[in-house]
């Protein structure tokens, strides 16, 4: 369902908009159509691709606002795209056609978080619009042990990224960690690797709601992930896994010129993509659970309890069987 | 009832019949042998008091006569009374006891049976309470009724036939549990944790004593006799049973010392015998006299008046009512090596091992004359004994001392081919 | 050399067992927060659901999880890594055998915890009978069967995805060893699905039974442990071994009074000298409650560790001793 | 020249066996016991030196065996004649290409030894206190019979029908049964048969006991009775291997072990 729709919209994008529109770009694990050769796997960062054990990632560029508005973008022929490993590497990857629309595929030999960037700049009607999608993601295999978590699970950003989302983590995340409705998640925003504060912040979650804060004084935003899921609960899925998308706006004064374009504000526009999941609280009962265990215990008490007494009397019965 | 004897004079024991027997015997132990252990004295010295001078068995509150050693002594002491073990080795109460039972039965019955109707009996056991008797071998079992008659109190504890099998073992716990209910009803006591774990420290610490006692029996060359070690056990059948082990005690504590001295209480290349078979009871210590005197020496034994009756301990999981009584329970079923169960390999075992550890040169087999299940177990035991190379002389006698001659010349031909085996051996 | 062997063999096996089995239920419960890491391979139930203080992983989660993927990845390089956890596991287990349940497994300790709570109350224990031994001694197997079937057969789409790890779903470790930590959250039956319903809800149902089980039957878990069963299929090579001298022994079965786990061969062979059965969890009470010498022994690399004696019994059996009385 | 003496002082007659230095039988003599057997058996061995002119000096170690050895005080040792027995037979079996199985009846009791190559005792099995199976029973079987000891032989085979059955083992109810087959008219012959018969059949039984290998050396007083041979050799189903002087045995052998100690000394 949810993937017709996209189809659709990527349609409609990929027949009228030649080149960049003012909503977001953003990078998606979402294929343009579903997965022909079943080549994908689940991991704790969401789906892969293993080859001779070494996990690949596929994103792909979409734009639009929230997931449940956005298309695949067919092709895109600006700056490469960044990609920033755990050890901290910063290279440039080639991007192209991945299964119909554009994407990036690359290999995530280590544990911890990759980070993937991608910056556009056009300019329209005196506003210079930069772009910057970015997509953090994580590669964990439980083989791998879960010793050396701890140092990696800090947040990274690029100082040279105008404008950047970075997701806070959770207290006593692991990899293991989803983020569930009920959840409180925390963005902070930075231009150029400095908090901005009073940036226009907005959540869309899959279904499309969205919310939208300002940054405080330390470039933080917050937002509590509402519940997202109403199905029906025998077909209830624990691990659903959907996309949420979040951006920031920020724009600035001040005259320039782009590839031979003047302007004279800038419009700095970041995204950031992640998923979660329904919330533990909605499908677990320790009510239930304690009363199983109750009645399990009592149970067996007083079955030994009546055993017990039965065993007291002087002798058991023989019966014999009078058929036959 | 006219057996219950009341009179209170004294009875000239040392002039009457059985107490000539004890005394001869008595001698015999005393005299025929040099190097006996000074800590004998004190066991001599009990034998003659009891037997020879009538004097009546120690006891504290009730006392309760045992015929076998499956009735667990344990509860009874728990329970604030004393057992006393009435098995009897007696000729002058066997041939009494005749009038009991037929002609061709268990020498050993007929004396308890004897003892039990005469009158002035020794040991004297006159404020009896109750007879607990184990239905052991068919003439025990039997036995039960004539006792009844005789006006005693008699408790039967029902004890299987089989000791493998699971309904067995629960049958005799039961048993064992109703006897403890018995118990109570005597005493107008109850059972409680603690009496009975003191009782069963009591009975484990003797049983401790024994098995030194045992254990120095390995030595090589003999530290002391098995006539001795016969006559130590047999006063476990009615000695207060602190003084018992505090004697024994001493006694390991001399024959240690005779152990670091190199002392030897036989010849070198004296025989090593395992005794086997009915029981020996003072004064029936006809065998290992004879054996003794011929120049062998008992070192181990596999009897009820001794290693059977004192060998095996009793384990305890849980300190808990249940499961002592249980443990209990099992120590005196599952070990017990008695022929009235039916399989006896338990028994080939341990007087295999017995030998092996005991550097045993023979073994002598006594089955006394009607006592059927001994004599019905003796091929299997000499196959076994025979497919090890372990010599065994089988002998069938009685408590009549008219077979003497002919018993000596077959252990001393028995002897002297160990003899010859093991100058061989060497 | 001889005092410390008679020291060993008369030492006080209960208080012995206590200390050692508190030591390595602290080791695993709580050795998280001391950055104690065994890894995840371990032959005994250190819950991996334990996540802040676990001091090393049960292998038969990791084994789950393994035989879970899909069969073309499992068939593939995966099978090495499979292979690779298990000789892990293995080696692990030849170190201990068996002893890994008697003073390792933390289920067990708890077991026994609550074994000596029904004594101090001076409740008595139960014991199956040999017909309800027979039956029962086999669920541990099909337990065994279904913890790697299960998970094989979701590998191959056969079975749902949530059913993962069938065998922890229902493990009463699962729910009990975290709660050492804090962590209940494991006590929470997962409507999420109708297989995570039943499961949980199993799961529960197992747990109570659990503690209702363990306070009348002495280590009743271990009876059913597929562990113990994974145990006894490796138990050949392992380094530490039981063993009976079938002469020396007088079947008076003290040994079977004492066993934990019911198991009659212990008092009744007499010709293997490898004693060890598949429900033995190796406690070594057997050993301690031998009064013959020799019968029993625990050999660790041939050499003997612990031996049944005349005199370590004495000591250990004079619970009853009153020392007023015989100040001997 | 050193002599060695054995002097087995039985319950019925007392043997004297004398050997010399190599262990060669000088002679032997038998008599009865009689009530007062320590002057007996000091006749009869004085009697046997005196016959070979042996000098008392000259017998160098005594050996007594018998039930009465213990009161032989003249004797250097004693032994039993279980031992002294398998001895004398091992030696005297020599003659016979050596024996393995040992059957003895003497008066009061009958044995079954098995011996080894050196004439070790490697078992033995002895009738219980009755005297069935002895030749006790014989005398008994005679007396009522009012025939001879001697005779009993001849009576076994001069019968012509079917040696009768006598069930009682025991030689006192025996003795009721055979005045019993008497008054039934039966002939003396084919109880003879029939008492044969039954020692027989009891002695293989013990014989069975301690199992019969090889040769089987039959000794004692009653070995001299043809009918017993020949019954004892029907139940066994093979043939006997029977000495000269089958009551002297058990001396000789003796006399040999006196020899030997001797010399060991």
């Amino acid at each position: 369902m949810k993937l017709t729709y996209s189809l659709l919209a990527a349609f409609i994008l990929c027949a009228t908009q030649p080149a960049l529109a003012a909503t977001p770009l953003w990078w998606s694990e979402t294929m343009p159509h579903p997965d022909p050769g079943g080549a994908t796997r689940h991991s704790h960062g969401g789906p892969v691709e293993i080859r001779r054990g070494v996990y690949y990632k596929n994103l792909w560029l979409r734009s639009g606002d929230g997931p449940a508005n956005s298309s695949h973008v067919t092709s895109f022929d600006g700056a490469m795209p960044t990609l920033v490993s755990v050890t901290g590497e910063v290279q440039e990857i080639q991007g192209g056609n991945l299964h119909g629309t554009y994407g990036v595929n690359f290999a995530m030999p280590d544990e911890g978080f990759y980070n993937l960037y991608l910056v556009a700049e056009s300019v329209s009607d005196g506003t210079r619009q930069v772009d910057a999608a970015k997509s953090e993601v994580l590669k964990h295999s439980c083989r791998e042990g879960h010793d050396h978590v701890k140092g990696l699970m800090a947040p990274r950003h690029l100082d040279t990224i105008p404008l950047e989302l970075v997701r806070e983590r959770m207290d006593a995340e692991s990899f293991h960690t989803t983020l569930g409705f009920g959840d409180t998640v925390t963005f902070q925003v930075l231009h150029f690797g400095r908090p901005v504060a009073g940036a226009e912040v907005t959540l869309h979650t899959a279904r499309g709601w969205r919310n939208t804060v300002r940054t405080d004084d330390t470039g933080h935003a917050s937002f509590m992930m509402i519940r997202d899921y109403y199905p029906p609960w025998h077909e209830f899925e624990r691990r659903y896994r959907q996309d949420y998308l979040v951006t920031a706006a920020y724009s600035v004064d001040g005259n320039g010129e782009s590839a031979g374009v003047p302007y004279q504000s800038t419009r700095y526009l970041a995204s950031l993509n992640g998923s979660y999941y329904p919330s533990p609280r909605d499908y677990r009962s320790y009510a239930y659970g304690l009363l199983l265990g109750v009645f399990a215990l009592t149970v067996t008490a007083v079955s030994v309890y009546f055993y017990r007494r039965r065993r007291q009397r002087r002798f058991h019965e023989v019966r014999f069987d009078e058929k036959n | 009832m006219n057996s219950t004897p009341t009179d209170a004079a004294a009875p000239a024991y040392n002039r009457s019949r059985q107490a000539r027997e004890a005394e001869t015997l008595l001698d015999r132990i005393e005299d025929d042998f040099p190097d006996n252990p000074q800590a004998m004295r004190y066991f001599y010295d009990l034998f003659r008091n009891v037997y020879c001078h009538g004097e009546p068995v120690r006891h504290q509150g009730t006392l309760v006569g045992t015929t076998c050693i499956h009735a667990p002594e344990e509860l009874i002491y728990a329970f604030g009374a004393t057992p006393v073990r009435l098995c009897n080795g007696s000729y002058h109460y066997d041939q009494i006891g005749a009038d009991f039972m037929p002609a061709k039965s268990c020498p050993l019955v007929k004396a308890t049976l004897g003892s039990l109707h005469a009158k002035a009996a020794v040991p004297n056991t006159q404020s009896l309470e109750l007879i607990v008797n184990p239905t052991t071998c068919d003439q025990k079992t039997k036995a039960s009724a004539m006792m009844e008659a005789m006006g005693y109190k008699v408790h039967d504890l029902e004890l299987p036939p089989a000791k493998e099998s699971e309904e067995a073992r629960l049958y005799w716990q039961r048993s064992v549990r109703s006897f403890a209910l018995r118990l109570r009803e005597l005493t107008g006591r109850k059972l409680t944790r603690n009496n009975l774990k003191a009782a069963m420290a009591r009975t484990a610490r003797a049983q401790a004593a024994f098995r030194t006692l045992h254990q120095l029996r390995k030595s090589a060359p003999a530290l002391f006799l098995g006539k001795d070690a016969f006559l130590v056990t047999n006063a476990y059948f009615f000695d207060d049973i602190d003084r018992w082990t505090e004697a024994v005690e001493q006694l390991n504590a001399e024959l240690r010392s005779r152990q670091t001295e190199g002392f030897q209480a036989a010849q070198k290349r004296a025989p090593r015998i395992l005794f086997t078979g009915s029981p020996p009871i003072f004064p029936n210590l006809k065998l290992p006299l004879l054996i003794e005197e011929a120049g062998g020496v008992v070192v181990a034994d596999e009897t009820c008046s001794a290693n059977r009756m004192l060998y095996d301990m009793t384990a305890v999981d849980e300190w808990l009512l249940n499961d002592m009584v249980d443990g209990l329970a099992d120590r005196y079923l599952k070990p017990c090596t008695c022929p009235i169960f039916t399989r006896n390999d338990d028994r080939q075992r341990r007087l295999l091992q017995l030998a092996a550890d005991f550097n045993v040169d023979g073994v002598v087999y006594q089955a006394f004359a009607g006592c059927q299940v001994y004599e019905m177990e003796y091929r299997s035991i000499a196959d076994v004994l025979a497919a090890q190379g372990i010599p065994m002389l089988y002998v069938e006698t009685d408590y009549s001392p008219d077979d003497m001659g002919q018993l000596s010349t077959r252990i001393e031909a028995f002897l002297e081919s160990l003899k010859t085996r093991k100058r061989n051996k060497q | 050399m001889k005092r410390i062997r008679d020291a060993i063999n008369g030492v006080d096996l209960r208080r012995f067992r206590f200390w050692l089995q508190l030591f390595f239920f602290v080791l695993l419960v709580y050795g998280g927060y001391l950055a104690v890491n065994l890894g995840q391979y371990l032959p005994t139930f250190s819950c991996g659901f334990n996540d802040a203080g676990r001091g090393g992983i049960c292998y038969l989660l990791p084994l789950q999880h393994q035989l879970a993927m899909s069969w073309r990845t499992l068939f593939g390089w995966a099978g090495l890594m499979v292979v690779q956890g298990f000789l892990f596991f293995a080696l692990w287990f030849f170190v201990l055998n068996k002893g890994w349940c008697g003073y390792v497994c933390p289920l067990g300790t708890i077991q026994d915890w609550i074994t000596s709570l029904r004594t101090r109350l001076g409740i008595r224990y139960s014991r199956y009978t040999e017909g309800q031994f027979r039956r029962l001694t086999l669920i541990k197997y099909l337990l065994l069967a279904l913890m790697i079937l299960i998970p094989l057969g979701i590998g191959g789409a056969l079975l749902p995805h949530d059913m993962g790890t069938p065998f922890c779903d229902i493990c009463p470790g699962r729910m009990i060893i975290p709660m050492f930590t804090g962590d209940f959250s494991q006590l929470t039956i997962d409507f999420s699905t109708k297989t995570t319903t039943v499961m949980t809800a199993l799961g529960l149902l197992v747990t109570g039974l659990f503690l209702g089980g363990a306070f009348f039957k002495k280590r009743f878990f271990c009876f059913f442990c597929p562990m113990s069963a994974l145990h006894y299929l490796l138990s050949k090579p392992a380094l530490l071994r039981l063993k009976k001298d079938g002469a020396k022994c007088t079947r008076c079965g003290d040994c079977y009074r004492v066993c934990d786990m019911e198991i009659r061969e212990i008092a009744d062979e007499v010709k293997d000298p490898r004693i060890m059965q598949d429900d033995c969890i190796m406690c070594l009470k057997c050993v301690a409650t031998c009064p013959e010498p020799g019968a029993l022994k625990a050999t660790f690399a041939g050499i003997t560790l612990f031996e049944s004696t005349e005199q370590g019994f004495i000591k250990r059996m004079n619970q009853g001793h009153n020392d007023e009385q015989h100040p001997h | 020249m050193s002599y060695f003496a054995g002097i087995d002082i039985g319950s019925t007659a007392i043997k004297a066996a004398v050997v010399d230095e190599d262990g060669k039988l000088v002679g032997t003599r038998i008599a009865p016991t009689g009530s007062s057997f320590h002057k007996n058996a000091m006749e009869t061995f004085e009697a046997l030196l005196a016959q070979h002119g042996i000098v008392r000096e000259a017998v160098k170690f005594i050996t007594a065996t018998g039930y009465g050895r213990k009161l032989f005080k003249e004797a250097d040792d004693s032994i039993s004649e279980i031992t002294a027995n398998a001895i004398g037979a091992c030696e005297a079996g020599r003659a016979f290409g050596g024996v393995r199985t040992i059957i003895n009846i003497g008066g009061q009791d009958s044995k079954a030894i098995q011996i080894d190559a050196n004439g070790n005792v490697s078992n033995f099995a002895m009738n219980d206190k009755c005297a069935a199976g002895t030749g006790r029973f014989l005398d008994v079987a005679a007396r009522n019979l009012e025939i001879d000891l001697e005779q009993l032989g001849d009576y076994h085979f001069g019968g012509s029908g079917a040696p009768l059955t006598i069930n009682s083992t025991c030689a006192v109810f025996a003795e009721s049964e055979i005045i019993g087959l008497l008054a039934k008219g039966h002939g003396k012959e084919e109880i003879v048969a029939g008492i044969h018969y039954s020692i027989a059949r009891r002695t293989v039984r013990l014989a069975k006991r301690v199992g019969i290998e090889d040769r089987v050396y039959f000794d004692g007083g009653p070995a001299l009775n043809k009918g017993l041979v020949a019954a004892l050799q029907d139940e066994l189903g093979r043939e006997l291997v029977i000495p000269e002087q089958p009551q002297t045995t058990t001396a000789y052998g003796a006399a040999v072990l006196a020899r030997s100690q001797y010399l060991d000394e």
